[in-house]
């Protein structure tokens, strides 16, 4: 483990009651690259990102952020980390304006206070959370759907915004919880540029079902079946391991040790 | 016979089915493949009328279901089993099993015990765990009471989706294999939906392979098996 | 909400508030003693229906308990008032303090509950506080309670502007405070705080992953939300008496009728719903002048009327008279 | 000893209503996610229509049955009219977020409670009245002693009693029991299963609506009938279910009993003014502890 490290994970194991969903996973991510996370439906992949963010908690296993060891975040502590997560419903807040949305991405940064917006002294950060705001949209191609509603919005066009708003934080490590869903083949090759271009600023590590799509834009690839990583390295590598070839298509290559009846989150 | 032409659904703006036509063949095994969110569940959920489609028809007998209640699609002869082990864990197995049977009760009275107890000789451990709440159950069985729920009204067509999902092979093998037996023996017609392309492969005489919601394979299972699309379709190469 | 400058959130509440009071000063001087008295209700009730849009409207959380903490103002008032002498100015503001204590007292409370769960516990909240007047009886009075008012305006006040009407006076005093709560909540909901609240109330979770501390924020969400029930239940009370009678649990559920009607999510929809309760008896009266009703008719058909306006909105438009323009899309 | 005997059969029969107002509130929510907060406003309404029937010479029967009918007919028309349009909204922006999805049926049923106080004031004047019971209401004698058990809490006890044996059969062993059940426990399954859901949970406001008149019923008696007397029975009953867990028949029942033995024993051996100060605690002190109740199920949180 590198002091380059951006975020490494090792022998992370989650229970759900009598389940193993993950099963001493390890994950290493350096700064500057895209790592895809891919498996069958169930395999465990976003319950990774929950235990990164605070959503589950881990029986065991340790985190470490920027070289340094740390305890699993709580998940309102992500972005004081720098770390930004998008969910896989998108997730934006139906109630405020598309604007408002990507600020919410920075305001615990916003140097604002309680008695500050009380009084109505807030203005000039919120003018400047405003800017940055719309810097983000500008950045995600997004910037004419500012004073929409996400109500308003195509499909495509909330995953821009939820991009924006993961970005507004300026985030050292960003987890996109499968983006590609629900995009056209279009869509899907202009977020991949958008995607790489990221890259430059951040390190970032993908959940996603697009093989596709994550095998042109990742520089690492871990597949996961059962709560466990079965291959990692480069797409290429990967792609060409039995054990991945089995796991998708199911051709019976599997290990055979789960028990007859038992079944994983 | 199940037709399908031309079906859109989306969600929102998102388009999950994009212009899907097929066709389920009576006393056949058809199943719909290809990768997480190519809209295989979403064609079983608009069959079913869970969802609506915005376009398309959907034609069960030479009739349109299109715009029908799931119950009402039940009674039709459409039994569909969702993802993930759809059972209710606070009920017991008896009672997930009768669930089904429920709306048969005025015009088939003395056929329901019948079709109980044809469930318990498919899957015996069903039986042994009769009173047991099914959340206690483990996953396999969990599916194969999910089943026995939809196959206890004795449908024409079952829709049967990923019962393999998060299974261990074996029991995946047990599942397909009973499922298999009964189209078989008879007459059953079945639309499976799996991510396991190779088991599915192996016991359905017809597939179709979909891909972000489009049919881009539509053939004999053992020739689309042999396929180079089908690895594509998975794993983009 | 475009062209933000620094501190123009304060400068765009000023001007809110001044054009609110200068409408309310010119309405107050027109009308006759009757409907100068209904005003100063509009603008002492408008506080409270404040403090549900703050907390239902914008963090959606429902409380059926407002009622109890107009209580705690109205009998902070009232005892300062009565027992160490204080003008009203100084009693009030420092009543609203243990409002707002009562108000973290419930947050801590509630930021544990959520839907009907918090709904039910504040409504027996509501029932149990009041109880404390019995209980209580020498400091209470029980249900004889604690009778105050806002008395006369000082000398120097009459000598500049002239002897108001008690009616009148009522409305100079419930209007700077109506004035400084309005500054206050259009100032939250212009700003950060009020964005943080709206996120949480439309999904917790992603709110929590914006580096949200909910709970705490909750918990900020009833201080404010008590203050502003303190200050109206003050000058609740100050209308001649502080009593269980005064704050029964109904007058939380007028609170929500109000800010329903007019629309759950804005300072402008909550005055609007408060015209509604307020004036409805009269204009059904009006309406209904040339039928004559027999008494027992027309005691009850202003709740009949409320309650099915209520219904009729929360199935039509569930945003209220004012929210239509945030409801029309999708 | 002779008040802790008081407090103890008062405590029972109390319990027993409770129980029943608690059970109809957790019918509602495990049908439908909402707390009618306007059960008791229904069951004071079809108390009055009873007791109209009553005075004008019907008998205490025709009353009694006729108002659980109402009750039954006013939650399936409650359903029909506001809480399925309003369930039917839920793609509207303002209704997108759980809080507030939970929140404005609260409201609704506020307003239905508001409606039916307001008329029942027109229709049959503020003023309390009494409403007759079918059994004397004086204590049993014991050789000399004059018990503090009165045939009339017999009857309640009996009778409630009674009504949970047969909703937990009618729950457990009809098929209709088992729709109402899978429907309150996943919809998309009982749907796919051939349940009519909307039917069903339309049922489930009938019953609700019957077993709070039938509390409405009894509680009047000895505590007269005024448009507002029965919400105090409705906030305890609430409490009751709270305590016991919204999610759990069971749970209701037991919650009904804690409540009855808290108000029962806190107005013999304290005084009746801290009563709802008790309630308060009671409540404060399990949502604390088990912030679903005592035999609640756990709140599962998803991502």
């Amino acid at each position: 483990m590198s002091e380059s490290t951006g975020l490494s994970i090792s022998h992370l194991t989650v229970k759900f009651g009598g389940l193993t969903a993950l099963d001493d996973v390890f994950l290493d991510v350096a700064p500057n690259t895209i790592v895809g996370l891919i498996g069958p439906n169930g395999a465990g992949k976003t319950t990774i990102f929950n235990s990164i963010s605070g959503l589950v908690t881990p029986a065991s296993g340790e985190i470490s952020i920027h070289g340094k060891k740390m305890k699993w975040p709580a998940s309102h502590q992500l972005a004081e980390f720098g770390i930004s997560r998008t969910l896989q419903g998108v997730g934006l807040f139906s109630g405020l304006t598309v604007l408002e949305n990507v600020m919410m991405g920075a305001d615990i940064t916003s140097g604002s206070n309680f008695l500050k917006d009380l009084f109505g002294l807030s203005g000039k950060a919120e003018a400047k959370l405003r800017r940055r705001a719309l810097d983000a949209l500008a950045w995600a191609g997004a910037l004419d759907m500012a004073e929409k509603m996400p109500g308003q919005l195509t499909y495509p066009e909330t995953k821009r915004v939820s991009i924006a708003r993961a970005l507004i934080s300026q985030p050292k490590i960003l987890l996109l919880d499968e983006p590609a869903a629900g995009l056209g083949q279009d869509d899907i090759d202009k977020f991949a540029a958008l995607l790489k271009q990221l890259k430059q600023r951040c390190a970032i590590i993908i959940v996603e079902h697009h093989v596709d799509f994550i095998g042109a834009i990742s520089d690492q690839v871990y597949v996961l079946n059962f709560g466990k990583v079965i291959s990692s390295g480069t797409f290429d590598t990967v792609k060409r391991d039995p054990a991945v070839l089995a796991a998708y298509l199911g051709t019976s290559a599997q290990s055979g040790s789960d028990a007859l009846g038992g079944d994983h989150a | 016979m199940l037709k399908i032409e031309n079906l859109v659904t989306k969600f929102g703006s998102v388009v999950a089915l994009d212009g899907v036509s097929m066709t389920a063949h009576e006393s056949k095994i058809t199943t719909v493949i290809g990768a997480n969110g190519a809209g295989k569940s979403t064609l079983l959920r608009t069959i079913s009328g869970l969802e609506h489609p915005a376009q398309g028809a959907i034609t069960w007998q030479g009739e349109s279901i299109v715009g029908r209640r799931p119950e009402d699609i039940v009674r039709l002869g459409i039994a569909h089993v969702p993802e993930g082990h759809a059972v209710i864990s606070e009920l017991s197995v008896e009672e997930n099993i009768s669930m089904g049977s429920l709306f048969r009760r005025r015009k088939f009275k003395s056929d329901i015990a019948k079709a109980m107890d044809e469930m318990y000789q498919l899957f015996p451990r069903l039986q042994e765990r009769r009173k047991q709440l099914a959340g206690t159950l483990s996953g396999g069985e969990r599916q194969m009471l999910a089943i026995s729920r939809a196959l206890v009204s004795r449908p024409q067509l079952l829709l049967l989706d990923e019962p393999s999902l998060g299974l261990a092979p074996l029991v995946v093998e047990q599942i397909i294999d009973s499922v298999n037996t009964l189209c078989r023996t008879t007459g059953l017609t079945v639309l499976l939906v799996e991510q396991n392309a190779n088991t599915a492969l192996g016991v359905a005489d017809h597939g179709v392979l979909l891909a972000l919601g489009k049919v881009v394979a539509d053939r004999p299972a053992a020739e689309l098996k042999a396929d180079e699309n089908l690895r594509a379709a998975y794993l983009g190469y | 909400m475009s062209n933000l400058k620094a501190h123009s959130i304060a400068r765009k509440s000023l001007i809110r508030t001044f054009l609110f009071t200068v409408v309310m000063l010119i309405l107050g001087s027109r009308f006759d003693a009757y409907n100068q008295a209904q005003l100063a209700l509009v603008l002492i009730l408008f506080i409270g229906v404040l403090s549900v849009t703050i907390l239902t409207g914008i963090s959606g959380q429902l409380s059926l308990g407002q009622g109890a903490l107009m209580a705690v103002g109205g009998y902070s008032t009232a005892l300062m008032m009565i027992n160490y002498k204080l003008s009203l100015w100084i009693a009030i503001p420092l009543s609203i303090i243990s409002a707002g204590i009562a108000g973290l007292l419930l947050g801590v409370a509630a930021a544990r509950l959520s839907g009907p769960y918090l709904a039910g516990t504040t409504l027996v909240i509501a029932l149990a506080i009041p109880t404390l007047a019995n209980r209580f009886m020498s400091v209470f009075k029980g249900d004889e309670g604690l009778p105050v008012d806002v008395g006369y305006p000082p000398a120097w006040f009459s000598n500049t502007f002239g002897e108001p009407s008690y009616e009148k006076w009522q409305i100079y005093v419930a209007l700077p405070f109506a004035a400084i709560a309005l500054f206050f909540a259009s100032n939250i909901l212009l700003s950060r705080s009020g964005r943080m609240w709206r996120a949480i109330r439309d999904n917790e979770l992603a709110a929590s992953l914006n580096g949200v501390n909910y709970s705490r924020q909750k918990i900020y969400v009833f201080i404010v939300s008590a203050t502003f029930a303190g200050l109206s239940g003050a000058l609740y009370g100050l209308r001649g008496l502080v009593g269980p009678s005064v704050y029964p649990v109904s007058l939380s559920l007028t609170l929500l009728t109000a800010a329903v009607l007019g629309g759950i999510r804005s300072i402008s929809g909550a005055f609007i719903g408060t015209v509604i309760v307020v004036y409805l008896p009269d204009w059904i009266e009006k309406a209904l002048g040339n039928f004559s009703l027999s008494e027992q008719v027309s005691n009850f058909l202003p709740a009949l009327i409320s309650s099915l306006l209520l219904i009729l909105v929360v199935v039509i438009n569930p945003a209220g008279v004012a929210g239509t323009r945030l409801h029309k899309h999708k | 000893m002779n008040t802790f005997l008081a407090a103890l059969f008062s405590g029972t029969s109390r319990g027993a209503i409770f129980a029943l107002v608690a059970l109809g509130l957790v019918i509602v929510w495990r049908g439908a996610g909402i707390v009618n907060f306007a059960q008791m406003g229904q069951a004071m309404f079809s108390t009055y229509i009873a007791s109209t029937l009553i005075t004008n010479g019907n008998s205490y029967w025709v009353g009694f049955f006729v108002a659980l009918f109402a009750g039954a007919a006013m939650g399936a028309l409650l359903d029909i009219l506001v809480m399925r349009p309003l369930s039917n909204k839920k793609k509207t922006e303002l209704l997108s977020s759980d809080s507030m999805r939970a929140a404005v049926p609260v409201i609704a049923s506020l307003g239905i409670l508001g409606a039916l106080q307001a008329l029942a004031g027109i229709l049959w004047a503020a003023e309390e009245r009494g409403f007759p019971a079918p059994a004397k209401q004086e204590g049993f004698t014991f050789g000399s002693n004059v018990m503090p058990f009165t045939a009339f809490d017999l009857f309640v006890i009996s009778l409630v009693a009674l009504t949970l044996v047969i909703t937990t059969l009618f729950f457990k062993k009809t098929g209709i029991g088992l729709a109402m059940r899978a429907t309150a426990l996943n919809q998309e399954v009982a749907k796919l299963s051939g349940i009519r859901t909307n039917r069903t949970r339309t049922l489930s406001w009938a019953i609700s609506g019957a077993a709070s008149s039938l509390a409405g019923l009894l509680i009047t008696p000895t505590s007269n009938l005024s448009p507002n007397t029965l919400d105090l029975v409705l906030i305890v009953g609430f409490t009751a279910a709270v305590v016991g867990g919204l999610d759990s028949p069971a749970g209701a029942v037991l919650g009904g009993f804690i409540l009855g033995m808290v108000i029962s024993f806190v107005t013999f051996y304290d005084t009746p003014e801290d009563v709802f100060l008790s309630i308060l605690a009671v409540l404060l002190l399990v949502l604390l502890i088990r912030p679903r109740g005592i035999l609640g199920s756990k709140d599962v949180r998803r991502v």
